[in-house]
């Protein structure tokens, strides 16, 4: 069983007990504690259930590399799957609870996959469930589906906040191991500035826990002293529980810093994601540790070597009373030692390699510790836990050659650089044949926006294994980032420890080498996906040869570990079975983010109310105060209707219509577009923007003008006012401001750059309301100031003045037909502006409307709506308004594009009206059908609704369609079925529904 | 070709698995081929897929630069669905999509077609009434396709949230028989089939030129020698522009990172597609667990395979607000693609100014669904040297006439 | 996440300070103009597998149009010069050359 | 003219940093020759002010100038002055190509007290640190997802300019950045 030792645990505070809850059971921890050692310490090694074939899973690791141990964590709001027991601190109240299993943790249904796994090898599912055809989504993919996936879906809204945050920084250093603290001195050391960022909550990394000395005094004061040191520099900043989840182009680091997993009711964010640009990268990420493909390596109770004297010295923790090590290099002998001097039993240490480990053999044995060369695990006993191993020859096929007794296996294949950082933007990877790993190729960096190198890997994560040259290593790396970041290192000497002498490490793929298939389905690769030797060597077999096929087809390396332990082994069974070298098999390419990141992280601050700007008018307080239903246009959002006492939006539409129409309406016009076009040549750029002539406008007059893009299709219209000689003021749609400002400076800027012409958007400086009805003149004309006659400001004329108290500027123009006038005020002034034209206009029974009455109307009198009536496929000429293009100019944007065959045939779909014969309104959308069909066997069409509404006005149903000639067949009747099967009838008729001579407007 | 089954396996078990024959030869190229395909992806192989079965042209070669499958067509968020507003387009992925219906059975391979149904979100009023359109065109183009209510929507995904406090889902439209299928399993499929036939899969030859005379192709020199051959087509997705390039003609085309990433598996949570255009991202659940999720494309030409992280920031943000459970998962993994965007956002399946070489190319971010019915057309197009009913719209002389096949109407983002 | 330098305010600022405007120096084409040339201006692209002659504006920042010279295999950034200009300046030639000799870009090298 | 309000009428919001809407303030948009005798004439007559250096702000006895593009600066001053500053521009830019308009009305403008750099380093892509920006600094940049220009006083305070129809959201997102407990103690 594992246990809590009576002594050790260099990172518990074993004063403070920390209560903790696993599937319902209440355990203790203490301070210092990871969920994973709180959990080993209370003997539940075996924490999940593995993907495919629900086998029991128990902890192998003790750091991010951990495949099993995942959890449900938290409850309610604070919920969340997948969360590991290896890198989750442990605090008071936690509660967590194992996953993938039902009905329990000890007994899984599930688990029937595993006895019929010989019936499910790598790409089964390939190969069956194919017939009947309806049976996968019916029946194969919902049990596929209900097996698979890992924790459960939390259900509440996140009751956390999340933040990112900008910095700059010349070296930025990942990793806060010995490698990454020195590496942060020799670059902090020439007066760059660095960061150094650690996962944990702790520095130092793992070397402590091999202890030794460094520069003559202990590991442990060694790194304390130069963590002081570092903290000293003003010039370094350390963050530890940050992560380096990303390198991206031009020295982009993302640091995920999980402020407060470790204390959940602390009030701020969560997590913060820093959102980094460094010159320069120095990745000190350490190593991870192989494991061993032997058979039943994946029972509970085999761990990691490594992660087994991790748990003993950080913790406190020993995960068995007889420990059997077995291993291909010398490291494995220090925990065999470090559990021997903890007073435990390891019965055997099983080296693979013929002739045996250097001095830490010799250390182990005149510990008394047994030691057999040449010898592997030929199988492990035990189900949910280890109970033996048998021993084998390893350069046999497994005949076993002795059963021992033991509790937990600690194994070791030799160990990997974390390269994944150095890999995320394109750094390549050299195979190292001594150590048997994938390391950084310097000559091969991911490069930055100069063509640099800019991502210096450090210690083990650039390959060296032993304390000499990591340091060694360290030093370098820090200082030529700083040197490449443009500073003079200072000359540091590499701190000096004291090495013991290893012998060679054998890669060992298979134990035993020769196993034969039995033993290979028993022999995991992937932990976490069930990726066994066997089903690796079956993939190659069937021709999935690239290693990519390989990872795709088995799912190798595809889980939530992304392969850390795995890919390696993986790689090299793969070879073996091709028979090709292991660098010529290729290595598979690492994305971000190294360990998974929140999505609250990422989205950071985007959120509920400041999930996108809300952009509001100076009047939007009014609307909201007075039942607004708003709808979102682009980033604005504007009213729809203003719902009275019950009322439908339909219903409330249509009084303020009919109120409008017969007496008075006011619309808060504020997000209509309006940019300032002026100098000598503001005429003759207007004329090239806008398909009529705008330079011949006189001044104090409006023009009503369209807008193209080169390729032709009308992009934007509105009404020109003519301020003076050179100056115009241009309306745009409301989701035009930005954008034809932006299209305006664009051609200024890039094309015509020798016009003197400047733009300027003063969309936001007015308040603008349309004033629309009857009665519009004479609640301006109550209110006071500029004469609003029809002889003093014709339709399509403007004016400035004082309106009452309000500076004004009134232009006569109609969206609607209605007589009508568009004021505008500094928006300092338009809530004050509106509210005295409600007092003002009280009389009349003034009725503010939404922009859906503003459509309606704009329907009836038969004016187009950009985005309505045209959708980015529509030229002028599609709409009859050739009154709006220009016949004189010789050049106008999108006039070539509309010269092409396609574009000036006849034969296009044209703007009409239609009206149904029996008043029904037609649905929005809708398609008119042509007898027949196209090669492609669908039904012909000659048209569609453009704009369809009910109109209170005529009370009945009318639209707008683009119809295939349609204006040559007006008072044809034409069929228009709706989706629910019935036909409507609608006849061809003008587009102007309303006062077709314009005498409402013209008063 | 040996026959895929639940018997098979059980025979194959009972030795061990050591009977499985390859799923496709890997030879060395002949001399000469009729027609030479340049790219192994899904719509390459689909091309000479339906080459053999529907014209008899089974002297072919597939040649791949990479490994087969390993380009977009390994890279997508494999969303498969025809809800598409104009005829031609909706056509063509309509024809792809019925095909991937019985896909599995066609090839003895199980692609996994999962038609779970498809949900564009509608929320603002312009889109309302856009999909609404689309829902009456879908109609006539015999699509099944409905436009659903807010309710509805909830109750095919109880995920979402319906009132987000910028954009309400006002409600959606919905095309039942859409899906997603199994990418990987759709060339391996076609690569056995097309192996089967007796075509050749030459992987990691690249192609570095393309030999002609007299306006004609003659074959191709590749890193495995020259090749030469009667037809050449090109369907080469994202390496388009480089491949015209030695043919010697431009493309109204351009390359740009498109980005997807999956969070951690979970159990299942949502059965269905969701795409919401107006917040720019979409999010499905595989089989695995894993929520899928893709958005946006970069704006500038890139031939990387890395995007921008702020693309990942705002499709995330799109998503923890769409369906707040999200923003507790987390990012598993992230990875970009490289697609071929033309100036209508439509592909191209057309002639070349070469007469005896096609080009199938600018899927942008739609090519995965298109793949059975972009192989089927291309296969027509170069087997009869015209284009046929499903591809005749395609062609690159739309641009020069103005002749557009405008999606954007439609879907704000497409994929 | 790209860096870039607006040669207009000076500023390096990151990808999301700017927005991309496809490829430069192209030449506008008129009514009157060939079709094939109209098609070309608008449609046809270099859309090249390295150097780059590319648009950029600092939206959010001064406003301005540049172009940049980029390669899109490695997106090292050689520099950015003024929009109004038909050709990029010696010195960004100069320095494309140095790192990329022999290239070419449409008449450009 | 009574009545007048700003976007958000001096709204306030205090963690461990303070944010404050500043109320009305003159802003008046002038394009042209910034190198011109004519327009250090204007913008001295306006403000009292030199014409800034690129992205510069300099402040002058009647209100401020800054650079926001090579043909345009951004002139700041009281609320009430900037009629006859407008005047006083034009007079002086008389004859050349130029543009003096008005905006006071299209902004809003906040201010960031306390630990402000930290604040504004969650929100816009910008090196802070005392060494980068520094009082006279003119930024112009995004703050999360909109439009912002912002430079630091001295006595440390940040003030950023937004328009005003995001004015919310502005403060909104100020407000959550400053708020307690998410102090990340690295610029201040």
């Amino acid at each position: 069983m594992s246990t809590r030792l009576a002594s050790g645990g260099r990172l518990l505070n074993k004063g403070k007990a920390v209560e903790f809850t696993f599937n319902g059971k209440r355990l203790q921890g203490y301070e210092g504690d990871t969920l994973a050692s709180a959990l080993l310490a209370n003997d539940q090694m075996m924490v999940g259930r593995s993907f495919k074939y629900h086998r029991p899973r128990g902890i192998v690791a003790s750091g991010a590399e951990e495949p099993n141990a995942l959890f449900n964590m938290g409850e309610g709001s604070k919920f969340e799957p997948n969360q590991r027991a290896t890198t989750t601190e442990l605090f008071h109240g936690l509660t967590c609870a194992s996953q993938n299993h039902w009905p329990s943790l000890e007994f899984d249904v599930g688990v029937v996959n595993n006895y019929a796994a010989r019936f499910l090898p790598a790409g089964f599912y390939y190969k069956t469930f194919m017939a009947p055809r309806a049976a996968w989504k019916h029946v194969f993919e919902p049990i596929v589906r209900q097996s698979a996936g890992l924790g459960k879906a939390p259900k509440d809204r996140d009751a956390d906040r999340y933040e990112h945050f900008y910095a700059f920084f010349d070296v930025v250093v990942v990793g806060g191991g010995i490698a990454g603290l020195i590496a942060a001195k020799a670059a902090g050391a020439s007066g760059a500035k660095v960061l150094l960022m650690e996962q944990t909550a702790h520095w130092g990394g793992r070397t402590p826990v091999d202890g030794g000395e460094i520069d003559g005094v202990a590991v442990e004061d060694f790194i304390a002293s130069l963590v002081n040191e570092l903290k000293a520099m003003g010039n370094v900043t350390m963050r530890n529980r940050m992560m380096g989840a990303g390198v991206y182009d031009h020295g982009y680091v993302l640091g995920y810093e999980r402020v407060a997993d470790h204390t959940p009711n602390a009030v701020g964010p969560r997590h913060r994601m820093w959102r980094i640009r460094a010159s320069q990268i120095v990745t000190a990420t350490g190593a991870i540790e192989r494991p061993l493909s032997f058979a039943g390596n994946d029972v509970p109770g085999v761990m990691l070597a490594a992660a087994v004297r991790d748990y003993v010295m950080d913790y406190g923790v020993s995960i068995g009373d007889r420990t059997v090590v077995v291993t291909n290099n010398d490291d494995a002998y220090r925990t065999a030692i470090a559990l021997k001097n903890s007073g435990l039993e390891v019965p055997v240490i099983l080296d693979a390699r013929a002739s045996g480990g250097g001095a830490l053999a010799d250390e182990a044995r005149a510990l008394g510790i047994r030691v057999e060369n040449g010898k592997g695990i030929a199988k492990v006993k035990g189900g949910k836990r280890v109970t033996g191993v048998a021993i084998c020859a390893q350069a046999g096929e497994g005949s076993t050659l002795e059963e021992i007794k033991c509790d937990a296996v600690a194994m070791s294949g030799g160990w990997s650089p974390v390269v994944h950082l150095w890999s995320h933007c394109g750094g390549k990877l050299i195979w190292d044949d001594a150590q048997a790993h994938f390391r950084p190729d310097a000559s091969c960096a991911p490069t930055n926006q100069n063509g640099e190198g800019f991502v210096v890997p450090a210690g083990t994560a650039n390959g060296p294994l032993g304390l000499n040259a990591v340091l060694a290593d360290a030093v370098k790396a820090g200082e030529s980032a700083a040197k490449a970041a443009g500073f003079t290192p200072k000359s540091v000497a590499a701190p000096q420890g004291v090495a013991s002498d290893e012998a060679a490490m054998e890669p060992v793929w298979l134990m035993p080498q020769g196993a034969g298939p039995k033993l290979r389905m028993k022999a995991w690769l992937d932990y976490q996906n069930d990726v066994k030797v066997s089903d690796v060597r079956l993939a190659a077999q069937e021709g999935y040869e690239s290693v990519e096929h390989t990872k795709r087809y088995t799912t190798l390396g595809m889980a939530t570990d992304q392969g850390k332990l795995s890919n390696i082994n993986g790689l090299a069974t793969l070879a073996g079975q091709l028979n090709a070298p292991i660098p010529a098999v290729g290595t598979t390419t690492f994305r971000p983010p190294y360990h998974p990141v929140s999505f609250g992280a990422i989205a950071g601050e985007a959120r509920a109310e400041t999930f996108q700007p809300v952009r509001d008018t100076p009047i939007s307080g009014w609307h909201s105060e007075n039942n607004a239903f708003f709808e979102p246009v682009g980033h604005w959002r504007r009213p729809y209707c203003f719902p009275r006492n019950g009322e439908s939006h339909a219903e409330a539409v249509k009084r303020e219509i009919n109120q409008t129409r017969n007496s008075l309406g006011m619309l808060d016009a504020s997000t209509l577009g309006k940019l300032v076009v002026s100098g000598p040549d503001a005429g003759k750029f207007l004329d090239m923007l806008y398909t009529n002539m705008m330079s011949t406008l006189k001044v104090g007059k409006c023009r009503y003008g369209l807008m193209c893009s080169e390729n032709g299709f009308l992009i934007d219209d509105g009404v020109v006012a003519r301020i003076d000689e050179e100056t115009f003021l241009c309306h745009t749609t409301t989701g035009g401001a930005e954008r034809i400002h932006g299209w305006m400076e664009e051609w200024l800027q890039t094309e015509w750059w020798d016009w003197k012409v400047y733009v300027a958007n003063v969309t936001e400086q007015y308040a603008q309301v349309a004033v629309v009805g009857p009665n519009a003149r004479k609640v301006l004309e109550k209110l006071g100031g500029m004469d609003v006659s029809k002889e003093a400001l014709a339709f399509m004329e403007w004016k400035d003045g004082k309106l009452g108290d309000f500076d004004a500027r009134a232009y006569r123009i109609s969206f609607s037909g209605e007589l009508s006038y568009e004021i505008a005020v500094p928006a300092s002034q338009g809530r004050a502006f509106w509210d005295a034209l409600l007092e003002a206009g009280a009389e009349f029974d003034v009725m503010p409307y939404g922009t859906e009455a503003l459509h309606v109307m704009r329907a009836e009198k038969g004016f187009i709506m950009i985005g309505d009536e045209t959708d980015g496929t529509v030229i002028p000429q599609d709409l009859n308004m050739q009154w709006a293009i220009s016949k004189k100019k010789e050049d106008y944007l999108g006039k070539r594009a509309q010269e092409r065959s396609f574009m000036a045939s006849a034969d296009r779909w044209k703007l009409v009206g239609l009206e149904t014969l029996d008043g029904a309104v037609i649905p929005d959308g809708a398609y008119i059908p042509a007898a027949g069909e196209n090669a492609n066997g669908q039904r012909n069409v000659q048209g569609r609704i453009t704009s369809t509404y009910y109109s209170p006005t005529m009370d009945r149903g009318i639209a707008m369609a683009l119809v295939h000639r349609g204006p040559d067949r007006m008072g044809e009747v034409l069929d228009i079925p709706t989706l629910d099967g019935t036909v409507l009838k609608a006849k061809i008729v003008d587009q102007v529904f309303y006062d077709k001579d314009g005498e409402k407007q013209n008063v | 070709m040996r026959r895929y089954s639940a018997f098979a396996i059980a025979r194959e078990a009972a030795r061990f698995h050591t009977g499985w024959e390859r799923a496709w030869r890997s030879p060395e190229p002949k001399k000469k081929y009729d027609v030479i395909i340049v790219g192994a992806g899904g719509h390459g192989l689909a091309t000479a897929f339906y080459l053999g079965k529907n014209f008899g042209i089974t002297n072919v070669a597939i040649i791949e630069k990479g490994w087969l499958g390993g380009g977009n067509t390994g890279r997508n968020t494999t969303i498969i669905r025809s809800n598409y507003l104009q005829d031609p387009s909706a056509a063509l992925y309509e024809k792809a999509r019925s095909l991937y219906e019985t896909m599995s059975q066609d090839l003895n391979y199980n692609v996994m077609f999962s038609p779970r149904g498809v949900i564009m979100l509608a929320q603002t009023e312009h889109e309302v009434r856009g999909y609404q359109r689309t829902a009456h065109a879908n109609a006539l183009q015999g699509v099944p396709t409905e436009f659903i209510g807010p309710e509805r929507v909830k109750e095919l995904v109880p995920i979402i949230n319906l009132n987000g406090p910028r954009y309400p889902v006002l409600g959606g439209l919905w095309q039942a028989r859409g899906g997603t299928g199994r990418h990987d399993a759709v060339a391996w499929g076609y690569a056995r089939a097309c192996s089967d036939m007796g075509m050749d899969i030459i992987q990691k030859c690249e192609v570095t030129g393309v030999r002609q005379e007299a306006g004609k192709v003659t074959g191709v020199d590749t890193t495995k020698g020259p090749i030469d051959c009667d037809k050449l087509g090109l369907v080469v997705a994202g390496n388009s522009g480089d491949l015209a390039n030695m043919a010697g003609f431009r493309l109204p085309m351009e390359s740009v990172a498109l980005q997807a990433l999956v969070s951690e598996p979970i159990k299942p949570c949502m059965d269905v597609v969701v795409m919401a255009n107006t917040v720019h991202g979409y999010m499905s659940q595989s089989d695995k667990g894993e929520m899928v999720i893709g958005g946006g494309t970069d704006g500038f030409n890139n031939y990387t395979q890395r995007g921008s992280f702020h693309h990942v920031e705002e499709t995330v943000r799109a998503l923890v607000e769409t369906f707040p459970m999200v923003s507790r998962l987390k990012m598993l993994r992230q990875w970009g693609g490289i697609v071929d965007v033309t100036g209508d956002r439509s592909p191209v399946i057309g002639k070349t100014p070469l007469g005896n070489c096609f080009i199938n190319a600018g899927w942008g971010t739609g090519g995965f669904k298109a793949i059975p019915g972009g192989g089927w057309a291309t296969a027509e197009l170069i087997a009869k040297g015209e284009p046929g009913p499903l591809s005749a719209e395609f062609g690159m002389e739309r641009f020069i006439e103005g002749r557009f096949i405008d999606e954007s109407v439609a879907a704000g983002v497409a994929h | 996440m790209l860096i870039l330098e607006c040669p207009y305010c000076g500023v390096k600022g990151e990808e999301t300070e700017f927005h991309a405007g496809g490829e430069a120096h192209l030449k506008r084409f008129g009514p009157g103009s060939e079709d094939a040339d109209f098609e070309t201006y608008l449609f046809m692209r270099e859309n090249p597998k390295g150097v780059h002659l590319e648009r950029w504006r600092h939206a959010n920042g001064c406003g301005k149009w540049f172009h940049a010279a980029r390669c899109t295999m490695t997106l090292e950034v050689f520099g950015s010069y003024s929009a109004q200009t038909f050709e990029p300046p010696k010195e960004i030639k100069d320095k494309i050359s140095a790192k990329r000799p022999g290239w070419s870009w449409r008449n450009f090298s | 003219m009574s009545n007048l309000v700003s976007a958000l009428n001096h709204a306030k919001s205090a963690g461990f940093a303070s944010v404050e809407e500043t109320g009305l303030q003159g802003m008046i948009t002038v394009r042209g020759d910034l190198a011109s005798k004519a327009m250090a004439a204007a913008v001295k007559a306006a403000t009292g002010a030199a014409v800034p250096a690129t992205r510069k702000i300099e402040k002058g006895d009647t209100g401020a100038v800054a650079w926001m593009s090579p043909d345009e600066l951004l002139v700041i001053t009281s609320y009430e002055g900037v009629d006859s500053a407008i005047e006083a521009m034009k007079a002086s830019l008389q004859g050349e190509h130029s543009m003096v308009v008005n905006v006071s009305d299209a902004r809003a403008v906040f201010k960031v007290s306390g630990s402000a750099e930290d604040v504004m380093a969650k929100l816009a892509p910008v090196d802070f640190s005392t060494e980068a920006f520094q009082p006279g600094e003119f930024r112009r940049s995004r703050l999360a997802q909109v439009a912002a220009a912002m430079w630091k006083n001295d006595d440390g305070s940040f003030e950023l300019v937004c328009f005003r129809s995001t004015a919310q959201y502005v403060f909104d997102l100020l407000s959550v950045s400053a708020a307690n407990g998410g102090e990340v103690r690295h610029l201040s």
